[in-house]
């Protein structure tokens, strides 16, 4: 990463755009297991760290990774961890516990292709519908995604200000495209970053109750070693924090999990959008996906072809209402996707099945490039 | 200009990469313009080919890879065999004379330099094969100024190497200029 | 010894896979009599006649480039 | 008369376990030895696995984590990490520790952090209903060894001992005030301590292999126990079926915050 | 477990049943690690599988349980694991091996509530999203679910069948009040059970290749130690089981991964329908649910309410097509479950939107009443 | 002349492994014991993790599977318990085994199930590109550890011993011969049998310690390693640095997979 | 008959699951009806109150839990407080009079006895109150032979203590006459 | 041992928290005095006045049940 004198534009990887943002986000934290194609998140954060008083640790594994990054979160440190699918396999029982506990905290899942082993060095978007249902039980989570190493630092940001807005985990879901393409990346002035910090309780100890039942449904917990003294477990619990086998907590519990995401849908969701209003067909594209989707608009709308394109920034909550809107006024929708069709079938549902969505997958660990999309919208057209 | 594409090959080990991140590098933060740089990850990066891309834009750059080369470097036979057929109609292909004797068919302009041996001639070390072949394509495809690629170099190379650097810089540039006057 | 002196009698064949040979070095420098050398970034054999069959080139290669009947 | 309702969450009581569990006994150990070091409640971190003992969070007024199968130690390496002047005390049962939680066990005794274990180690998993586990000594029975078990058990302290534990002992819950002296050292040494505490569980082990009274396993601690001493001078034979307790290994080795604190005033000098 | 002398009857638990299920479909190997509420299915096999020459291992942790699984089912054995939903979580990374290196082998997943630790003794459904979407990467899964300790039984042999039949590993689906309900079984003759083993190469080590692609797309793996050496592998390999890095070997394999479950859905799918035919409501129901829906549509009916219910054995591949036929004739659908929808919404994509799908969601730990749904049939038609 | 082309894949040859990497040389040695012992190809299984040194099944001509980063051991073990007339060979790198695999590794030692485990050591994450490792030697580097590893290394052998491995040696790619005496009496013991290689890796690891030649790194390791026998006479000051090689364990232990078939018996005459 | 459906309840320990398997086995393998048995498990069952239910029917059994008590067995305050609600109108509330002493109010039937007394005296031990319970509830509710309780008490309890069980029901059958006819 | 002996004299009073105590008789067991015995399946204090306030019952009680002053 070489850096311009005058001005703020560097040259880097999205993995290491990862890091910068984490670091502006306040993150002092990261716990994790290398893995292709996600190491130079860890390599990055390895060096920068220790020298803003950071910690950085090297677990013996990825459960270990994400255990030690929600035990320093209840610390009141920001921390994340990063990734790659078979790492991301195994940290799900324990994100299921940040869930559940409701422990702000970032993973970061460099997709690759997969199952297992895979393809470690080749992209894929294979694992977005694991991130939405990896760990067991009910529950919502918010997922982000990027399509360059500039929204990549951007989203990283973003992701920390979700975790301590919503007290969950956050996942960023990147490619490997996206993660090793080494391209023009502008840091502001921190100071006009939005940074968002968890709440702190407002009230003394006595009266404190981690997870009070409050209006937006999130819960504040405050850092251990603050004189608040209280319990977090993975069980289901109640306001207090200790275990429950009433059945009125147990459910208040388990649908104010979801509730406080999905309930915050007007302030989570963000998608970019372009030339969407006059087009007949809309393209939903995501991560590097989404770079060869602005290209087809532009080769199509360059033959006439009335055509835009809808990138979703958080992949979960999905953008129902969004999709629904834009159901109304479109012919079709062109779903290019680096997998079999895993987010074509939540634009159909969204789309309340209105409208034909035409998938178009690959799957062979090369990136779909412009002219495959725009060869699907003539033929939908 | 709308869009260039390179891409330097080799095998594992030669350097190309970095050559790569130093081009892309003088084109963004010392040119001021656009440019992105990928490579190759995987058993191929070990040992085998291996690749460094660098696409080139006054614009955006939304696809990343080059899949229609403007300039292909090849440091090895085995790059040159599987990469020539991606190079466009009238692109330019450089080429170490010692390693590619196997010069594919194509219609493309061919420049041909013992690149290797321009290294350990210039300053005694064949480590600094990929800047002698920096300085020769900087020359040859003219995309990206000369004294861009020596600020990226000097920001990027171990220090104490500098100087030496500089001199298979130089080495490269005269070695293009002769090229294409030739 | 006289096992070792008659195979030392009979020249040894130093056979050399050379796709195989990744140029470490390793024959080279750990050969007790020098008969290895590098050129162009592999083995080559330069002293076949100095070979005392002592195998260690062949089981020091990682790459099953090398062998000594 | 020492007062336990200063350091208990009295709400919770009575607490779940069963009668004669030995987790009870080994809470008002540390308890005391707490107070005897006059540690902050405030800045006091438990956290534990899942299991019976894993319980015992619920039931101590300090920072309490109860965490995920075999993972304590994972978490309490993040909380440690994160904000080093806290008190950070690990609770594990022998199936949390040395079955699943096995890697983080070696890994935090090899890294040395400044962690305080209390493992529980009642030769069965209690809370699941006794199934076999890493510790069952060889023939005892259990839901999943119903011949008896095949298997040769860990030796847990020895365990962490090769991986590189500072402080490595073994206490019962029959010879309690010598149990409570073990949890005080553990608590003050700098680095990871490890208490292997016997601690009965007559509902899933002791049923199972005529020991059903909570009594008959007190007796059964009081009979098999060996002071280390007494033990290194003792003959393989006489050694079979004994357990010795006491400190095992106490050294001083570099503590893994206080190092990284180190690399951090190194890093920023050379910066 | 307590059998009448002259009959084939007994008393059992859904978890007994299901060990009954295996060791009858031929499984002679167990590894697994204990959690509540699936612990019975490991103690009853501990107890017989070594009477019958089978391997029982309690495993260090689920991970290694899945391991030793695989390992087991490649020396030819039929191997099972059991566990719920934190265990299921751990397992996820193995899983996704079995699936890309195409080893037979069940898993059971005795759902409890969550996420996390939850409310492990009470009832739920929450992981039925998992069981599909759990491990990294695209592939496909069958799973299976039950209703009773008698379909428990059968639907344990079936996923054996189906395993051995795609080689793939087959995902049973349990709920706490089936896996702890005692009740009436009535175990067939062992002479009249379909069972199916896996197959063997018909041809001579020099011209076996593991992974040929065959039309029914399903590989021949022939047990280590029989004299076809090959190699197994979770990278993406060609027929040889070798890694590749090609693009169209990835391609062919990932895609066959799924096409091979999808092209069989008409030899995999099994609904149980009840008084469909004339329903104007069917009720979607799976697992302990179901039982409570049979209850629903008995009082409905009562009331001359015309109500069906479809109950899917197989809950993926999701039955699509029947379920997109039956909204031809139908108005709603009502869809109890155990959890916040999650089936829900397969529902709702299957049937095209055309009909309403309302949801009856219940997550406090208790179980759906026949009541409740009745109650739920009545409001909506 | 040793015909190595029996027992390879040689249409997957020229390996990936790195020019000067120790992995080939092991793999050769391996070869030379299994044609010594006579070992059937049919009969014989290789199982390994992921990483460099576990890509050696794509090489060797037996039935092989290459499984999840860290699980070999819980996979070999289904493999061997499922079929024990099979010879099940284990490899592994450091990070496979002793990071995310630690837990299996102990747990395999434990049961002493009948595994022939080649744990190539070359003290760093070979394939991920040179991450710290758990055998990282204090002070090295790596490129996350790029102030120098400040954790301790485990001692592998010694982690294996107290688990309960009856058999555990160290060797290495210098010395080859002996490595390869060390490897058939690893292969001839019933239980579970670990044999730690020391295998350079010059591109992650010398690299960065100024090891960056093949030649430099074999050298380091003939001018560091020190036989069993003569490291047990030294000082620990003379200790320091080095690595001693041998037969460190070599215990008569029930072995697993025998045990289990006892029991088998055992419950089939009680029926 | 339609469904029937009972409900032991005690505190851990005192053997109701058993007492709840086996009346299941009774009705199903030995009289050949159906019914299905659950009990609770978790942190309750340790301890604190414990319960085992049994529904019987002559046809399916769908729902297997018991929300509507045909039949309450009480051995402890706490069970008996906490589960009477569910008992139906004309419900059979059955009691340990020694243990439970505040009793609910509400349209049912009530049986006392002490059970627990029974089996000490009986057979001298209180390890037997649940089949005790189990002879008072056969005598009271009606729904399963004594002939298929005993083969199933005889099935189900530990080799050696056949006879000692045989006994402890004999006494319960013989109390539950006596409250039937009092 | 003049603190023992004082105090000895004074006699202890014996508390028992009734609603914890879950009977497991390990004070009772391990009393060396024979102070206390089980009654209704709980804990009861028999002979106060044989206490030598050994603290063990206390210490030993898993149940915070019992506690000598
Ligand atoms: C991932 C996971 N696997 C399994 C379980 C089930 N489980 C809960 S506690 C436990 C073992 C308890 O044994 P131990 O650690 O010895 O504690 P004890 O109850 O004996 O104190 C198990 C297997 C779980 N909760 N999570
Ligand atoms: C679950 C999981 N985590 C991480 C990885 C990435 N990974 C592959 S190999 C490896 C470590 C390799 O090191 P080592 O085991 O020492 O083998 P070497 O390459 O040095 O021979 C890692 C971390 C993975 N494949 N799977
Ligand atoms: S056999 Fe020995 S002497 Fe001959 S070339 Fe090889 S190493 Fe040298
Ligand atoms: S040891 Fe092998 S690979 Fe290395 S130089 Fe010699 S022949 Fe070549
Ligand atoms: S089951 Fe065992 S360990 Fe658990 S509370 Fe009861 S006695 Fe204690
Ligand atoms: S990276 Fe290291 S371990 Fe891997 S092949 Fe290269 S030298 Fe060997
Ligand atoms: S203090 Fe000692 S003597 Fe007194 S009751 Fe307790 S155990 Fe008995
Ligand atoms: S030790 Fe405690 S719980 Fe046990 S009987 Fe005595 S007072 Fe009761
Ligand atoms: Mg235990
Ligand atoms: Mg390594």
């Amino acid at each position: 990463m070489t850096r311009k004198q005058s001005q703020s534009i560097f040259m880097m990887q999205g993995n290491q755009a990862c890091a910068e943002g984490a670091i502006l986000a306040g993150c002092r934290f990261f716990a994790g297991y290398p893995i292709t194609p996600s190491s130079e998140i860890a390599e990055t954060l390895a060096v920068k760290l220790p020298r803003i008083d950071g910690k950085f640790i090297q677990m013996e594994d990825e459960i270990g990774a994400m255990g030690a990054v929600i035990g320093a979160a209840l610390t009141g440190m920001k921390a994340m961890t990063a990734t790659s699918g078979p790492g991301f396999s195994l940290k799900q029982e324990n994100i299921g516990y940040a869930c559940m506990a409701e422990v702000p905290c970032v993973i970061v899942d460099v997709q690759r292709g997969g199952p297992s082993t895979g393809t470690p060095t080749l992209p894929a978007q294979m694992d977005v519908q694991q991130a939405r249902w990896g760990t067991h039980g009910d529950h919502s989570i918010i997922v982000l995604t990027a399509s360059s190493a500039q929204e990549t630092f951007q989203n990283t940001i973003l992701a920390f200000n979700f975790a301590e807005r919503y007290m969950t985990p956050v996942i960023l879901l990147l490619d490997e495209i996206v993660a090793h393409t080494t391209e023009r990346v502008v840091l502001p002035d921190p100071e006009t970053l939005e940074i968002v910090n968890r709440k702190q309780p407002a009230v003394p100890p006595e009266e404190y109750l981690p997870y009070r039942r409050t209006d937006d449904c999130i819960p504040i917990l405050a850092p251990f070693g603050t004189g608040y003294r209280y319990n977090v477990t993975g069980l289901c619990h109640n306001e207090t924090g200790f275990p429950t086998n009433t059945s009125q907590e147990i459910e208040s519990q388990i649908i104010r999990l979801t509730e406080k995401i999905e309930r915050h849908r007007g302030d989570i969701e963000r998608n970019r959008e372009i030339l969407l209003e006059d087009a007949d067909v809309a393209i939903f594209a995501y991560g590097a996906v989404a770079r060869s989707a602005r290209s087809a608009v532009r080769i199509c709308r360059g033959e006439g072809i009335k055509v835009g394109l809808i990138e979703p920034v958080v992949l979960w909550p999905f953008p129902e209402e969004r999709i629904c809107e834009i159901t109304g006024s479109i012919k079709a929708f062109v779903v290019p996707e680096m997998n079999l069709g895993q987010m074509a079938r939540e634009v159909r549902l969204a789309s309340r099945c209105a409208v034909d969505v035409h998938e178009l997958h690959r799957v062979d660990g090369e990136p779909i490039t412009p002219t495959q999309i725009a060869d699907m919208v003539r033929e939908v057209v | 200009m709308d869009r260039y594409e390179l891409r330097l090959s080799g095998s594992g080990g030669q350097g190309l990469i970095l050559a790569g991140k130093i081009l892309a590098e003088a084109v963004v933060i010392y040119d001021q313009r656009n440019a992105v740089q990928t490579q190759s990850y995987g058993p191929e990066a070990r040992g085998g080919a291996s690749k460094a891309e660098v696409v080139i834009s006054d614009g955006e750059i939304d696809y990343p890879k080059a899949t229609n080369l403007d300039l292909l470097l090849s440091l090895t036979q085995e790059s040159c065999r599987k990469y020539s057929c991606d190079l466009k109609k009238g692109g330019i292909l450089i080429i170490d004379s010692k390693a590619v004797t196997e010069i594919p068919e194509g219609e493309y302009k061919l420049y041909r330099a013992p690149i290797s041996d321009i290294a350990v001639e210039s300053v005694g070390k064949a480590v600094v094969t990929n800047i002698v072949a920096l300085g020769i394509l900087t020359k040859i495809a003219g995309v990206v100024s000369e004294e861009a690629v020596r600020k990226a170099i000097l920001a990027k190379v171990p220090r104490g190497t500098e100087e030496l650097n500089m001199k298979a810089f130089d080495a490269g540039l005269k070695t293009g200029e002769e090229l294409l006057a030739s | 010894m006289a096992g070792d002196q008659s195979a030392a009698k009979q020249p040894a064949v130093i056979k050399v896979t050379v796709e195989w040979c990744k140029g470490c070095e390793i024959c080279v420098a750990f050969c007790p009599k020098h008969v290895l050398e590098m050129e162009g970034g592999k083995v080559s054999v330069a002293r076949p006649e100095d070979c005392n069959k002592c195998m260690l080139c062949e089981l020091r290669c990682p790459d099953f480039a090398i062998t000594i009947e | 008369m020492f007062d336990y309702l200063k350091y208990i969450r009295e709400w919770n009581f009575p607490h779940i376990w069963c009668s004669g569990c030995g987790d009870g006994i080994v809470l008002k150990a540390l308890i005391r030895s707490i107070d005897k070091l006059g540690i902050d409640r405030d800045d006091a971190v438990m956290v534990s696995g899942i299991g019976c003992s894993s319980r015992t969070p619920g039931y101590i007024d300090i920072n309490t984590l109860h965490t995920t199968h075999g993972r304590a130690l994972a978490f309490a390496t993040g909380v440690k990490l994160a904000n080093p002047k806290l008190h950070v005390i690990v609770v594990m049962g022998d199936g949390d520790a040395t079955a699943i939680g096995g890697n983080h066990y070696i890994h935090a005794a090899r890294r040395n952090i400044d962690l305080t274990v209390l493992l529980y180690n009642n030769y069965i998993y209690g809370m699941t209903g006794g199934q076999v586990s890493p510790t069952t000594p060889r023939g005892m029975r259990a839901s999943t060894a119903p011949f008896g078990n095949q298997e040769p058990p860990f030796n847990i302290a020895e365990l962490a001992k090769a991986a590189g534990a500072s402080f490595v002992a073994r206490g019962d819950v029959y010879y309690v005030q010598k149990l409570e002296k073990i949890i005080t050292r553990a608590l003050e040494k700098k680095g990871f301590s490890l208490v292997e505490i016997l601690s009965p569980c007559p509902t899933a082990y002791g049923r199972r292999n005529r020991m059903g009274h909570p009594v008959k396993m007190m007796e059964w601690i009081r009979d098999n126990t060996v002071p280390v001493a007494k033990y290194a001078k003792m003959t393989p034979e006489e050694r079979e079926g004994k357990v010795c307790t006491g400190v095992i290994v106490d050294l001083d080795l570099p503590e893994y915050t206080e190092e990284y604190e180190r690399l951090i005033e190194k890093v920023k000098a050379e910066k």
